[in-house]
């Protein structure tokens, strides 16, 4: 199982080649706006007057350094708004996984659980750690807490992973995620490779079609 | 220690200033010529022409196309992918990597064998001489036993003659 | 025979390296400008995408594509050429060869940035390294395309080999002739070449196991770029005579650009003394007869569709005899066979001048041929309900042009760092001076036959 | 507390940043904390009905999750709610049999419309030029109230007008009983293109003022005069599966189909035999099928009244060969059940009452009227209100002189601006209202003049409800509770209208009860049929349906209509072409224009996109030097536009062809500016007994004119083999 | 036992209506391309509805036929692929990797039946259209080749499910929008490999025929084509 320090990448071989290109590609873009306008621009809006929404979804990426990143599959560690520490939960509470990732058991997402869920036990339980108050901050705000995921792909990888088959075939959460229960705050120590899926997909005889995760 | 050369205008000069030199005992391999361009009219430009070049080509193929082949297979099993219900190991297709791998073999070989055989790259011999490349010829050896006789020798067809002193 | 003319020769030779006028540097400075536009304009494409381009459904590859077959067909003139005039040992063919081999070392850098240009996503080329990756997977060799990237490498190393080795010795000739930076460049680049016996023959005899090797991989190399098309099952293109067809046209067009290039090179750098009309005379010759088979596969193509006469092939055939795409076809006909036939074979006519003429007229022709292949058949492919048809817009004619300038330039600084003729090569020639006179004898008998 | 009611509430918060990746700049927002239970990743679907035509299918809208951007309390955020990602037709529903025409599931992107009027507008400049204010809600009713208070304390009630588009069940209800309490006219509804022709006919043939429900699925022979009835006429989608099954649903029974029509419209695509007549001759068609029927006594019936119907003198006037009359005639006499439908364009023009008795006699001769296989009427559960007074010609006059009688217009989805002929001079009679609100959810031609923007939530944000006309045999009530939580800041108009009864200066309290929109639905709901859980069970499934009551149709002898000829505006000299504006498939008459699935999706014969274009037959056009593209300038008495060329071999020489919708000037993004609206040039002609607009008997010329065309077709080849030059 | 999706056209019963169509782009994310980029030829649409004129006027009639990617078993655009982005899934589907895809086009190209689309810039939405977007499907970025899937989502789903009951699919369990959404069940999914489903007696119907069949690209879908009047009446 490789250990992942934050930010190893599969192809590191292509830094140097991509930065010649990127001072290339800034040359390029220069010369080529010389020639045509923006192509990313919506319907041209006719005599509407401006009632309605505005700004553009798209799947490109925001900045040409999120490109980068993306590319090298550099991705800082996640850094939570409250120092939230599983262990307590997982050994003083005796709590399972599910009981705040419930969504795993039945659906495609394991949930990260909303501030209500962490309110059910904590306007009772611990309100005088400082951690907890903040919670209840948030909650009094009507604000959910902006948790930053550990885990995860990036949009490229076009992956549609599904918790529930997963706990149906009886794989352990710490089979993928490792034992959370063990660290303060969730760390991502596992790569969750393609080498790291297909092979235990191999081992459990399950299917390493392309089309049963990406789609 | 010394060593000691002539340069010679003509080809016809540097042949007899050769046949001098082996007249007076030079061992074959003592003698150094060097010219700047192939001189295989001469006897002594055609000098140790027996080489396994075209053998190590041939190897070198060899080992190319068992590289391509093995490269395409086994990488073709290790994760079976169906395309176009073609089998999983397209033999047609893989020919043509094996074809192409097995010529790049060859090429590499008799390159490698040129570069080792031609002793390329590596440093000049102190007395080589820039004249060289003007069209003169270089007859020489490197530490004569017998400095008169090679000096003789060199000096019986007309050529300047040059005795160096080589601090080896 | 003298030595004297050797210092000469060298000299004349070696004078381009040497001497540099502003001329030089005002040229490499316009078509640097021009490359460097090339390149902008290839980064914009891929800020924005490939919709910059004038591709469309159905017709999913146009100019690019076209320009990547063009200059993979022009990369054999060099190589191929000059290995097969090695092996029959045309003497004649001296003052040559290094010419051809440079045209093919860059035409095929130039060609092979096409597959990468025309790319949705190029930064993800490297997929067809094989290579063991986390992903497990390998590239698929049942694809045309990694059969390019396989042929096209392998003839690239290949010929770059071919192109340097005899270099060689004429690295150690400007060495000895330097003092400096130089000196001491060419010093490493000769790898303290002597000039031994031994070196000589090694040298000569890796030429010619080279060359041996080397026509092989040329004629695989075209007949891959033709699998490109011949393996999909779309109208004109699945055909089994393409491989034959692809690689007369790449040594037509070839042959063609080595005319065009000798004839700028004899101007620029004062050659005249070296290549003379008996050059562009035999490879005129050379034109005329692949003008002929490249004729005769035309012919082929066409009535062998025509008689099959299935609906959709009937659609895209007559879209480029009476359609859309005639004008450019009959250009084509004219520009392959009716312009070079009387210039290349009426005596009077066949000058240098003329048999430039006829290699610009085949240059266009080749180029058109290889668009009239690809757009034309995905215009009318598969149901009549989803036809379209393709007009390039200008990423892709900057890209274009600035290809034939890189080309130039490369070969402008190339003929500024090497001697573009090898000088170790014209003196073994000057040994048989006369013999290349009665060849010259012959050759002129010939051209009164014809 | 135990481990399942914890999972429950940590199922009802659910997930966060799941859907929108790292380095997103939504994650910059805050987030609020949802409002509703949330399972997340996992899709519910919910019953709702399709307000977009007048079929009224029942819905699935498929429901998950996700983050939309909200204001809460002053503050922009994101927060996660239920939303609607999907339509499909309700399978236990009558209508919709669990399908969806491609208008119905473009639908959504009403909800998620750009340019939806997010919060309420109060104007802000010269009425009709555009600038708008953002208010909120209680300065918008404030402002609503004191209008139409002003309007009582003047005494003048009457003077307060309800303009919508055709509406249905209880919405229709509640605004007349509005308007009847407080004491104005009852409601407008605008709808030029609708049946009102065919309805008064089968009042007249059957006794019913109402549309026909066709059993096309038992039927075995079905000719239809015109009607595009698998694609914008009527219920569409029910008609549709219906077709499938007389197609290949009984095995060794194909049923036929044959089309009669001056152009190729989808529907006549499919037919078996294709029949092109003159315009306005559909009528004398049938009764000569009528005559061959009775003739050769394949029906009992009157021949006498059908005397001058021989089939050598219709095939004078309609230009169908007689012997292609009179086989037609037999079989649809020989294969019953047969079916005779007339929608469309023979009602529009000035005899269309004339053709469309003419095709009830067949149909009664037919003898499959209430059959199975037939044709019968829907029972119509709960619908107690008047449908309402038609905005047409007459009424725009009347709003034209110089003393308007409306002071003050409420205006709800109905646009007679962009969809009522330039003659009518709608905009004009409308800027002499002095107050104007709008309930609407777009800007458009019609809401731009308005004053007051009170904007309405989408279908899917509301309570909806419909009483469908026709499509089913079984009686038919839909109701469905809102699918999603509103997006934007808006309001249901039922709810608001409640809201404003009850503030007025004299509360309409007694006649309007009922706080919210959802209890007056209950209500009704409980009184159609009583039961403890009705109204669970109907807001569950998306309403009640049953047999309650038998389709009656009165059996009548068949009644022979007197003929009438079509009149025509431009005489044929200068004006040598029928101009036929037809229902455009994606856009109906036009007010589905805004939604870009329907502007991207290929018309199914014309294979165009984004634009619009004149169908000219193939040989006219070579006659006239036109090639496919070129721009013609098509001009009317009444004005002049311009569109591209479509060359067709499916139209009649004589006429020339024109799709509805676009050619909007103000409505949205994304269909603004485009194209050109037929509907401006037509002649202000109209059926004379019900006044409806004879939309199809105006005649033009075209000419080419230097343009750049902006004819844009998903297609290349029109033949399948087109022929080679050998 | 692997399944063998595949679908049975019933061109009797299409009435071209094309609510197939906007399904399809409700249901699998397809971008809008607008219409300057319409007009250039890039509009996406993973079924089309094609329409053919026969005969001259009055004598004239309409073919329509409903064209999606064919799934072929001997897929013209799976080998060309360098990357495998294209290949052949277990159920027998054309599965199209885009976090594979590389942009060559070259499958679109082999393609004999156009029916693959390519991403030429990357795709947007006017807010809030984005919140319409399905989540179980990828949304595709610029540069990546795309094509009818057969709901590849919704087949996964039901496998899923299916597997966690511990139950065998059921014929008709499964079906795509298209045929979902189809007015007329012109369209019919299901199980090639079980001889009891609908779509195998479908297509095994003398009506049934494949579409450009001289390719050899063994489609998984079939066409029923249209009776006519004098055969009913012959029976």
């Amino acid at each position: 199982m490789k250990v992942i320090k934050n930010g190893v990448h599969p192809h590191r071989g292509m830094l140097t080649l991509l930065i010649i290109l990127g001072i290339l590609g800034v040359v390029g873009l220069a010369s080529g706006l010389l020639f045509e306008s923006s192509i990313l621009k919506g319907q041209p809006i006719a005599q509407n007057p401006p009632v309605g929404t505005t700004g553009v979804f798209t799947p490109a990426h925001s900045s040409v350094s999120l490109a980068v990143r993306h590319f090298f599959g550099w991705r800082p560690a996640a850094v939570q708004p409250i120092a939230f520490n599983h262990k307590p939960h997982l050994e003083q509470a005796q709590m399972e996984c599910l009981y705040c990732h419930a969504g795993a058991l039945t659906g495609p997402r394991a949930t990260i659980p909303g501030v209500n869920s962490c309110m059910t036990c904590h306007n009772t339980i611990a309100k005088d750690k400082p951690a907890v108050q903040q919670i209840a901050e948030y909650f009094n705000r009507g604000e959910e807490i902006p948790w930053q995921r550990v885990y995860g792909w990036n949009d490229e990888a076009h992956l549609r992973f599904n918790h529930a088959p997963h706990l149906a075939a009886s794989v352990s959460c710490g089979k993928c995620h490792g034992d959370v229960g063990s660290m303060a705050d969730a760390k991502r120590i596992i790569d969750h490779s393609m080498n790291f899926c297909v092979t235990c997909h191999k081992e459990k005889k399950a299917s390493i079609d392309c089309v049963t995760c990406h789609f | 220690m010394t060593s000691m050369y002539g340069l010679f205008s003509t080809p016809e000069l540097a042949q007899q200033a050769v046949d001098g030199l082996r007249a007076a005992g030079v061992p074959e391999g003592e003698i150094t010529i060097q010219s700047s361009e192939p001189m295989e009219e001469y006897e002594f430009g055609s000098r140790d022409r027996e080489t396994l070049m075209p053998w190590n080509a041939v190897l070198g193929g060899a080992i190319g196309m068992a590289a391509g082949y093995f490269l395409t297979s086994v990488t073709q099993k290790s994760w079976p992918m169906v395309t176009g219900g073609m089998p999983i190991v397209t033999n047609w297709t893989n020919l043509i990597i094996i074809f192409e791998l097995t010529m790049l073999g060859a090429v590499f070989a008799s390159v490698i064998t040129l570069l080792y055989s031609a002793r390329l790259p590596g440093r000049l011999p102190k007395f080589y001489d820039a004249e060289i490349s003007n069209g003169k010829i270089l007859v020489g050896v490197a530490s004569p036993r017998e400095m008169e006789k090679v000096e003789h020798a060199l000096r019986a067809s007309s050529g300047g003659v040059r005795k160096l002193e080589l601090l080896s | 025979m003298t030595r004297k003319s050797d210092s000469s020769l060298t000299d004349d030779l070696l004078r381009p390296v040497f001497e540099t006028s502003t001329k030089f540097y005002v040229t490499a400075a316009v078509l640097a400008v021009i490359v460097a536009a090339g390149f902008g304009t290839w980064f914009y494409q891929i800020y924005w995408g490939m919709g910059v381009t004038g591709d469309n459904w159905p017709v999913f590859w146009g100019l690019h594509e076209t320009n990547f077959v063009f200059w993979i067909g022009i990369s054999h003139a060099g190589t191929l050429i000059s290995a097969i005039l090695r092996i029959v040992n045309a003497t004649w063919r001296r003052p040559v060869t290094r010419c051809a081999e440079v045209i093919t070392a860059f035409a095929l850098m130039i060609g092979a940035m096409f597959p990468l240009v025309h790319l949705g996503r190029p930064w993800l080329a490297w997929w067809l390294i094989p290579y063991p990756s986390e992903r497990l997977l390998w590239p698929n060799y049942r694809s045309p395309l990694v059969w390019d990237f396989f042929a096209i490498n392998t003839y690239l190393l290949s010929s770059l080999l071919f192109l340097a080795l005899p270099a060689i010795p004429d690295f150690a000739l400007i060495r000895d002739r330097t003092t400096g930076w130089r000196n001491w460049l060419y010093g490493k680049l000769s790898l303290g070449w002597q000039g031994t016996p031994r070196q000589w023959h090694r040298l000569e005899s890796a030429m010619h196991m080279m060359a041996l090797a080397i026509i092989p991989i040329a004629i695989s190399v075209h007949t891959i770029v033709s699998f490109d098309f011949s393996m999909a099952v779309v109208p004109m293109w699945h055909s089994t005579i393409f491989g034959p067809y692809f690689v007369v046209g790449a040594i037509f067009s070839g042959i063609a650009a080595l005319n065009i290039v000798m004839a700028i090179v004899r101007r620029m750098l004062h050659l005249e003394k070296y290549l003379q009309p008996i050059h562009f005379r035999n490879l005129g010759k050379l034109m005329l007869a692949m003008s002929l088979l490249w004729g005769y596969f035309v012919f082929n193509e066409r009535l062998v569709t025509w008689y099959g006469n299935t609906p959709h092939e009937m659609a895209a055939l007559w879209s480029t005899q009476l359609g859309r795409y005639s004008p450019m076809f009959w250009t084509m006909i004219f520009c392959n066979f009716i312009l070079p036939f009387p210039l290349l074979t009426i005596r009077k006519l066949r000058s240098i001048t003329a048999t430039v003429i006829a290699s610009c007229g085949v240059v266009i022709g080749m180029w058109l041929e290889r668009f009239l292949i690809i757009v034309p058949s995905l215009s009318y492919k598969g149901t009549s309900y989803s036809w379209g048809t393709y007009l390039p817009r200008w990423p892709e004619i900057v890209i274009f042009g600035a290809s034939f300038a890189a080309m130039a330039l490369l070969y402008l600084l190339f003929s500024k760092f090497i001697p573009i003729i090898s000088i170790w090569e014209m003196k073994v020639g000057e040994h048989s001076n006369i013999k290349v006179a009665a060849q010259v004898q012959e050759s002129e008998a010939a051209g009164e036959l014809v | 507390m135990d481990r399942r009611n914890f999972l429950k509430v940590g199922a009802l918060t659910g997930a966060s940043a799941t859907l929108t990746s790292c380095g997103n700049p939504e994650h910059q927002m805050i987030r609020f904390i949802p409002e509703e239970e949330i399972q997340g990743g996992i899709a519910i679907w919910k019953p709702s009905v399709c307000p977009l035509c007048a079929t009224g299918c029942g819905m699935l809208v498929r429901v998950v999750d996700g983050e939309a951007e909200v204001i809460r309390n002053g503050k922009k955020g994101l927060i996660q709610m239920g939303l609607a990602r999907k339509l499909e037709g309700n399978p236990a529903h009558p209508i919709s049999q669990g399908k969806l025409c491609a208008r119905g599931q473009a639908a959504i992107q009403v909800t998620y419309h750009p340019d939806r009027i997010i919060h309420p507008l109060k104007r802000n400049g010269v009425r009709g030029s555009g600038p708008f204010q953002e208010i909120t809600w209680d300065e918008a009713i404030t402002i609503l109230l004191s209008q139409i208070d002003g309007l009582a304390a003047a005494g003048s009630q009457n003077a307060l007008a309800f303009l919508t588009k055709p509406m249905r069940g209880q919405r229709q209800t509640l605004i007349s009983r509005f308007m009847q309490s407080y004491g104005a006219p009852p409601p407008m509804n605008f709808d030029p293109f609708g049946d009102q022709v065919l309805r008064r006919a089968n009042a007249h043939s059957f006794g019913h003022e109402q549309l026909p429900t066709f059993d096309i699925a038992q039927s075995r022979y079905v000719i239809s005069f015109g009607a595009d009835f698998l694609g914008s006429w009527n219920a569409a989608v029910p008609q549709s599966a219906g077709y499938g099954e007389m197609r290949q649903g009984k095995p060794g029974h194909r049923g036929k189909f044959v089309q009669v029509e001056a152009r190729m419209s989808q529907t006549g695509a499919n037919a078996d035999e294709w029949v092109p007549v003159n315009p306005g001759t559909e009528g004398v068609l049938a009764l000569g099928m009528a005559h061959v029927i009775v003739n050769l006594k394949l029906r009992p019936g009157n021949l006498a009244a059908l005397a001058e119907y021989t089939p050598a003198e219709v095939a004078k006037r309609t230009g169908v060969k007689t012997e292609r009359i009179e086989r037609l005639a037999r079989e649809f006499a020989e294969n019953s059940p047969a079916i005779a439908i007339i929608g469309g364009t023979p009602l529009a023009h000035t005899n269309g009452m004339f053709s469309a008795l003419a095709v009830n006699t067949l149909n009664t001769l037919s003898g499959s009227m209430g059959k199975p296989g037939g044709i019968s009427f829907m029972p119509q559960p709960g619908k107690d209100a008047p449908p309402g007074t038609s905005f047409n010609k007459f009424v725009t006059e009347q709003l034209a002189s110089p003393e308007s009688p409306v002071k003050a217009l409420l205006l709800h989805e109905a646009n007679p601006v962009y969809g009522s002929p330039s003659a009518w001079r709608v905009r004009e009679a409308l800027s002499k209202i002095p107050f104007i609100a709008s309930f609407g959810s777009f800007i458009d031609e019609t809401s731009i003049l308005a004053d007051l923007v009170l904007p309405d939530h989408s279908f899917l944000e509301s309570w909806v409800d419909d009483v469908p006309e026709s499509g089913a045999g079984i009686a038919v009530a839909s109701v469905a509770p809102p699918a999603m939580r509103p997006i934007h800041q808006t309001r249901a108009m039922p709810d608001v209208l409640l809201d404003v009864s009850h503030r007025l200066a004299k509360p309409l309290q007694q006649p309007l009860p009922w706080k919210t929109y959802e209890e007056m639905l209950k209500d009704s709901f409980e009184s159609i049929s009583p039961g403890a859980d009705t109204w669970n069970n109907a807001i569950a499934n998306g309403g009640v349906w049953g047999k309650t009551g038998e389709p009656g149709v009165r059996p009548l002898v068949p009644l022979f209509p007197r003929y009438s000829e079509p009149e025509f505006d431009g005489e044929g000299v200068q004006f040598p072409f029928h101009f036929l504006p037809y229902k455009s498939q994606s856009f109906l008459d036009g007010s589905l224009a805004h939604l870009p699935w329907l502007q991207e999706l290929p018309d199914v014969l014309s294979t165009a996109m984004w634009s619009s274009w004149v169908e000219v037959h193939t040989e006219t056009a070579r006659g006239l030097g036109l090639v496919q593209g070129d721009v013609v300038e098509i001009s009317s008495t009444q004005g002049k536009i311009q569109a591209p060329v479509l060359l067709s071999p499916g139209i009649a020489p004589n006429v020339i062809a024109m799709p509805m919708g676009q050619g909007h000037e103000t409505f949205t993004r994304f269909a603004s500016g485009r194209g050109a609206n037929p509907i401006s040039i037509l002649a202000p002609m109209a059926e004379p007994e019900t006044g409806a607009l004879a939309w199809a008997a105006t005649r033009v010329r075209i000419s080419k004119v230097d343009a750049a065309s902006k004819l844009i077709l998903f297609a290349g080849g029109m033949r399948e083999h087109p022929d080679d030059h050998r | 036992m692997p399944h063998k999706w595949g679908m049975a056209v019933d061109l009797d019963r299409c009435t071209g209506c094309e609510a197939c169509v906007v399904a399809c782009h409700s249901e699998n994310n397809i971008p809008t391309v607008g219409e300057t980029e319409a007009a250039r030829g890039r509009a996406m649409h993973w079924i089309r509805i094609e329409r053919y004129w026969e005969g001259e006027f009055p004598e004239v009639q309409v073919k329509f036929r409903p064209v999606l990617c064919q799934q072929c078993d001997e897929a013209p655009c799976e080998p060309v692929c360098p990357t495998y982005a294209s290949s052949h899934s277990e159920d027998g589907l054309n599965s199209q990797i885009y976090n594979r895809c590389i942009g060559t086009r070259y499958c679109a190209n082999a393609c004999g039946y156009n029916v693959r689309f390519f991403n030429f810039f990357t795709p947007s939405w006017d807010k809030p259209l984005h919140l319409q977007l399905n989540p179980d499907v990828s949304v595709r970025e610029g540069g990546v080749m795309e094509k009818c899937t057969f709901c590849i989502q919704r087949i996964n789903a039901g496998k899923v499910s299916a597997g966690i009951e511990q139950r065998p699919l059921l014929d008709g369990e499964i079906q795509p929008a298209c045929v979902q959404s189809c007015t007329a069940n012109a369209l019919v999914f299901g199980d090639l490999a079980d001889p009891d489903s609908t779509v195998s007696k479908l297509s095994k119907s003398p009506r049934g025929t494949k579409l450009l069949e001289e390719l050899g690209t063994k489609p998984k879908v079939t066409y029923l084509q249209r009776g006519s009047w004098d055969d009913s009446q012959k029976r």
